[in-house]
């Protein structure tokens, strides 16, 4: 089981900002397969992956990552703090 | 070093003058303060954080300043929450022996804090809401600290 | 834009706090402070000024600074007279809409006040006084801002 | 009538804040060399050009400028402050 989180409107599009993922994916890359695959809203959060930056277990990652021994993940636009 | 993020407004002056207090081993303290502009029609700004991620980024990005520049201290606050026109948003101050590395340190604090701090800004306004987009120019600008 | 050459002590926290407050019309405002180093044995600082031409010089640098970026406000401050380790010399602030044109202008501001506004410091220690020396540096800082 | 002002170690070598000078000297340089001659403390204030500043009506200039309608030249140290 993984931790995923959503931020901005990435969360907004997904309609949820954390869930619990049973995956075997490998990688980011996979794990976004998988979850593009489920619904329409996680297609549509996803649609775009330049838009979207990724970080594992709170540091930034590339979506080429593995994904073995990372307990969370999230999901979220550049950031646009400052 | 200190890092600070909180949804309660901070008082920018008295954290200036706290910061810059007595400070006889720097001779140069650069301050800079981030200010909800409002461009017309801004009702409120609401700045979603990641807990957790944040104040790793931020520590991370101000232990790289104090590595790189010859800095006595160096301070980071940063809201999150919902802010109006004219409100402070965050700010970064750097204190150092002479002003170049004091200035370089806080500009280095702020590139790599907008586009690596895991924040983001949603303004209100008469025409509804909007994600505010990152800029290019942030990203380029993380460039110019390369060390290649 | 204001400029204010005086001997007596200024509150570097509260002019920060009044500068930057409520600034729904900057988004950035940068601040410098610099202060009397204690390198070892300092026990006093005299600054020399030019009455008259000081006034006139931060006057003409402040208002370069306001040509040059789009600045919604700029302040300069400097002390004359006598100061002790830790004591404010001066400062100078700046508002714009975006960081990187206060950054700018804030050392910009820095730069030409170091070299072209008539003030001259005298160090007082154990061993003796001494007039400060002009740094190389700091003239060949200048050499960036050249519109040529 | 001119009047002539020194600054930081320029008026401590020649020992004196502010002064008047009857001088047809045309330009700075030609003052300068007028009060070097004078006496020793000028000669020792002059002595390096190249570390003294000069202010004609409190604007910086330089040393063949001329003096014509001047009414106060001012010498003194590469400037310190900030």
């Amino acid at each position: 089981m993984i931790d995923v989180l959503y931020f901005a409107w990435v969360r907004e599009r997904i309609g949820l900002s954390k869930e619990q993922v049973e995956s075997s994916a490998a990688t980011v890359a996979d794990l976004v397969e998988e979850l593009k695959a489920r619904e329409e809203r996680y297609a549509a959060a996803f649609a775009d992956l330049a838009a979207v930056r990724v970080a594992l277990d709170q540091e930034l990652a590339e979506f080429d990552a593995p994904l073995a021994g990372v307990r969370e993940v999230a999901f979220f636009p550049p950031m646009t703090g400052g | 070093m200190r890092v600070r993020v909180q949804a309660e407004p901070f008082d920018f002056g008295a954290e200036c003058g706290a910061f810059a207090s007595g400070r006889a081993d720097a001779g140069a303290v650069v301050s800079f303060a981030g200010i909800v502009r409002d461009d017309g029609g801004l009702a409120r700004m609401e700045l979603e954080h990641y807990p957790g991620m944040t104040e790793r980024a931020l520590q991370r990005i101000a232990s790289e300043a104090t590595r790189r520049w010859p800095l006595r201290d160096c301070l980071v606050i940063h809201r999150f929450g919902t802010m109006l026109p004219g409100e402070t948003i965050m700010m970064v101050a750097t204190a150092a022996p002479h002003r170049a590395d004091a200035f370089a340190a806080a500009e280095f604090l702020m590139d790599y804090l907008k586009s690596r701090a895991p924040f983001w800004k949603k303004e209100f306004g008469a025409d509804g809401a909007a994600w505010v987009a990152a800029k290019d120019a942030d990203e380029k600008a993380l460039g110019r600290w390369s060390e290649d």
